[in-house]
């Protein structure tokens, strides 16, 4: 990247990558899993940035603070090992979430409901499987066992076919639960179960940012620059309260997007959006 | 406890230790150190009915459904992430009920191993419960924990009937080492009946001890050297994934049955009457000379995932 | 989670880290790799009550006992093997009624400590039922196994307070090298609360990770680098176990707790300011020297057990 | 050792080391444990004559099939580790024993009953400890989950004082049971519990070997060259049945004697027999 090319706008997948990243707090530990570039571009984001004692530990590879050479489309790979400070086994990652030290786990679904549940394992009744999903890794462990989980996904957006349906990714009901959020699959409450983590606390989407009531509810804390409310609504298929103080997300420093550019140069991350949203982009304030 | 002094085999004849039926688990884990020679070799001998279990999975998985060699999977993921996506064979078994759908989570999958390791009949997690696996998998069991009175999920050990690992070195004794992240392999090779195992290379034991045991022999029925034995997967530091071959692996997979079946599998497995043919067929040397040279400047290295 | 960048601290600071009626893990196992200058200046700290809890152990365990630093011992063993026999200061002060009995077993303690480090309130395990143990532990639990119907013992979780450990290596970030048998060490540093650790050097994070990272750095509280921190147990391959002091210690013991007091723990202890002064008193750089050596010949090797 | 000279007599330290070889079956895994030089020798010696096969770990360090410097007196040292083929961690030794992999153990006791029960834990009542001893390590959970056991001594021999009580190492009863054989402490019989492992199949003392009869009985099988039924039932405080085919032990080969003085140069086995023991020599048949 030209240094001297000024920064003036960002994109919609490094807005969602700042987003993510303000949610890791410093001097904890996290794990970016696989398949999922925004996360662990918001890890690396926020090592370099305000979470510099961040214990960063690589999916797949389990690698702790590593330096990659650049983002690969596979997670296990070296490229994404590089100069790691020191290894865990899977075991070891997954026995730290078990004992409470996994500050912060990054979670998605296919079906996300407004407790925080995820589907990623299959759709179609309990009898009849109508589309095999690839699976949630330990997402489902995990859930349970990380201290905070942001949820994230780059797919809320809806559009209505010729007869008006709509097939939502935040739904009403998951048909199948892999991971749970603030209500299990029977409909109890998480306190009711001894889980170590407190579940999820934000839903980073492509439209806007939701956090989670007192009762556990999605509830929508942010818009972006090109979204508003209704536009939320019509894409999400459950009701959702509105904090008071709804506003627009905040956008990345130009030096933030710069760092976000030099970590993924083959521009990985733009896969996990649609091709409209990989055109969205966003004004910064001082431009 | 597996001592013979020599434990190197033919491929044919490592492989012929898993048999119709078993409860397999491959080693490797998503595009990286996948045992893809031996799972050919697996699909030329018209082995079947395989259960598997296992983590994060992609191209071995697919491909064992693909050629119809899978009964059940118990496995966490199996796909291409965000390089591919979904693993179609994989999901087109499924999805007709040729493949029953037996999914796990990794750490359920960790302490279900633990307890083959540990001679138990279980482990207990706390997670699990709340969430719909446990209609997946009724023969998980819940507690009341005597000591806290919490409610704790109890998951049966798990003991495969065959481990199918591919590491870096082995020596004849059998002794392996996995350079880079292991996954799921050393519990794997602990927990399971057989462990069979191909290298890149078989060097002398004061050489592989230098490097470090990875996996100690005794734990290790047979092993076979067979060089490039992960690709298309990486087996780095030795070569890179293969993003291009594996590219033209999904594009096959994604016309359909009959002809991932007419474009994959005949050519580079059945019509391959070795590990040698089909490494000549996916480009020889040229093509693995590329793969190796991953490290030598950072934007060929770039180059092999555009 | 311990994430500061630098954990070096003087060995009277880390030491503190310890507090009277911790229940405290020692690294290290026999004669091999004990944090004994770190005991010495807990001595010299007057710390006390503590519960100590560890596998095989001699010299780091009847040290304490012998200057009236525990409460109770769960160690498996403590003794001198068949070098010199029972360790007499722990004997006496079981013996006393100053030390309560909580021996437990090698194994028992494994899986407590897993129970730890996995987050959950107990482990089960087959042995120790039908043993005396049960007695000395009567927090442990038997269940009816529900897959099984074999009778189970549940153990639980042990978290110690404190784990002091030597190794051979740290950087400033707090990741350890341990050369050899790390013992019980990383199963210490990883169901502790806090961990504490002793090097023979600090050596640059790059050095360090060539070497092998043995306990990552997040589970390590703080460091400090003490050379010889061991003696007189070994710390191979830096130097041998010192017999000969072993020995003077072991008769000191012999001859009354009280004598133990005037001939060991008040010159070697009490009235040494640091470690350094230690070293000097038990012969200083010569006779160090002559235990670094130890590979010179296997004639010299030999004679430091005559 | 001067090769020259002709072996023609072996002591009764390598009589016994002979024998705890002889136990110890090819391609098995044995672990020696701690402070057992007599152990620990007669693992090598097996490796090196009838078991070429078996997996050697070795106490304390858990090195396989190492090929030590020589033995030293303490088991946790370097000496002991040359050479090891690989390693595994004291919890993998474990684990190996509890899921039925490891073939042999080893274990001893300043008590031992005809059961097999041993205590290495502590003299006097539940209320009175009258003499503290050094633990039994690992002893207790493998004396459940070895598939056998062969149990050494080299105290058996007892002395009356001047009352004509003596203080039997082969007991009625141990004070505590820290380690079990085919009785558990409360009496059951060890097929009523979980184990693993198979118990004690022998008894190796300083005056004879036992086996275990079909109840888990102790029973006299062999005699030593100088000892006979009498000396050994004065010297064991319980009653015991004596094998039809009682006999007298086999002595080591010259050549197995040699290896055994070429693995320990310092004469550490020597440290657990009595000063009288030391010096009880048997001459081979062919001197």
């Amino acid at each position: 990247m030209n240094k001297a090319t000024k920064i003036t706008s960002c994109t919609l997948g490094e807005l969602m990558i700042y987003q993510i990243a303000l949610s890791i707090e410093d001097g904890i530990l996290a794990f970016h899993g696989f398949g999922s570039p925004l996360v662990q571009l918001a890890l690396h984001l926020a090592k370099r940035n305000h979470a510099p004692n961040l214990v960063l530990v690589a999916g797949a590879t389990y690698g702790i603070n590593p330096t990659p050479a650049f983002l690969t489309p596979t997670t296990n790979d070296f490229a994404m090992n590089r100069d790691a400070e020191c290894h865990l086994s899977i075991e070891e990652l997954f026995d730290l979430a078990a004992s409470g030290r996994l500050g912060r786990m990054f979670l998605s679904g296919l079906q996300i409901d407004r407790w925080g549940n995820m589907n990623v394992t299959r759709l179609g009744d309990d009898d009849r499987l109508t589309l095999k999903l690839p699976g949630g890794g330990g997402g489902c462990n995990l859930s349970s066992d990380a201290d905070h989980v942001t949820i994230w996904t780059a797919a809320h957006r809806t559009h209505a076919d010729d007869l008006g349906r709509r097939r939502y990714r935040l739904v009403n009901r998951c048909d199948f639960v892999t991971s749970v959020g603030h209500r299990t699959a029977e409909g109890l409450p998480r306190s009711s179960m001894p889980y170590r983590g407190r579940g999820p606390d934000c839903i980073v989407t492509d439209l806007g940012i939701f956090g989670f009531n007192a009762e556990g509810h999605a509830e929508l804390r942010f818009t972006y620059p090109d979204t508003n409310l209704e536009l939320i609504a019509e894409s999400t298929e459950f009701e959702f309260p509105v904090a008071a103080n709804l506003s627009t997300a905040a956008l990345p420093e130009p030096d933030l997007i710069e760092c976000i550019r030099r970590l993924d140069p083959l521009k990985i991350h733009e896969r996990e959006l649609s091709q409209d949203d990989r055109g969205r982009t966003f004004e910064l304030d001082g431009a | 406890m597996y001592t013979q002094a020599d434990k190197r085999c033919p491929l044919t004849q490592l492989v012929a230790h898993i048999h119709n039926g078993d409860c397999l688990a491959i080693g490797g884990g998503l595009s990286w150190r996948e045992p893809m020679a031996a799972l050919r070799e697996l699909i030329r001998q018209g082995i079947k009915d395989l259960k598997l279990v296992g983590s994060a999975h992609g191209i071995d998985v697919d491909l064992l459904c693909g050629a119809g060699s899978v009964a059940s999977s118990a496995e966490s993921y199996v796909g291409f992430e965000q390089d591919f996506g979904m693993a179609l064979n994989y999901r087109r078994a499924c999805e007709t009920g040729a493949v029953k759908v037996e999914d796990n989570c990794c750490y359920t999958l960790v302490q279900q191993l633990r307890a083959a390791i540990q001679g138990l009949p279980f482990m207990p997690i706390r997670s699990v419960q709340g969430t719909d696996f446990l209609k997946l998998h009724p023969e998980f069991k819940t507690i009341t924990c005597p000591f806290s009175g919490e409610q704790l999920v109890l998951v049966p050990a798990l003991k495969p009937d065959v481990a199918l690992i591919h590491a870096h070195y082995a020596d004849e004794h059998g002794n392996l080492h996995i350079d880079g992240p292991p996954v799921a392999d050393i519990l794997f090779a602990k927990a399971s009946k057989k462990v069979i195992v191909t290298v890149e290379e078989i060097i002398p034991h004061q050489e592989l001890a230098n490097k470090g045991v990875t996996i100690p022999y005794f734990y290790v029925t047979a092993i076979c050297e067979v060089p490039y034995g992960a690709h298309p997967t990486s087996c780095y530091p030795r070569y890179a994934y293969d993003r291009e071959h594996t590219k033209h692996y999904y594009q096959s997979a994604k016309s359909g049955g009959d002809n991932f079946r007419d474009n994959y599998l005949n050519p580079y497995i059945y019509d391959c009457k070795d590990h040698a043919s089909y490494l000549n067929l996916i480009g020889g040397q040229v093509r693995l000379n590329r793969l190796e040279h991953w490290n030598s400047d950072i934007d060929q290295w770039m180059q092999l995932y555009e």
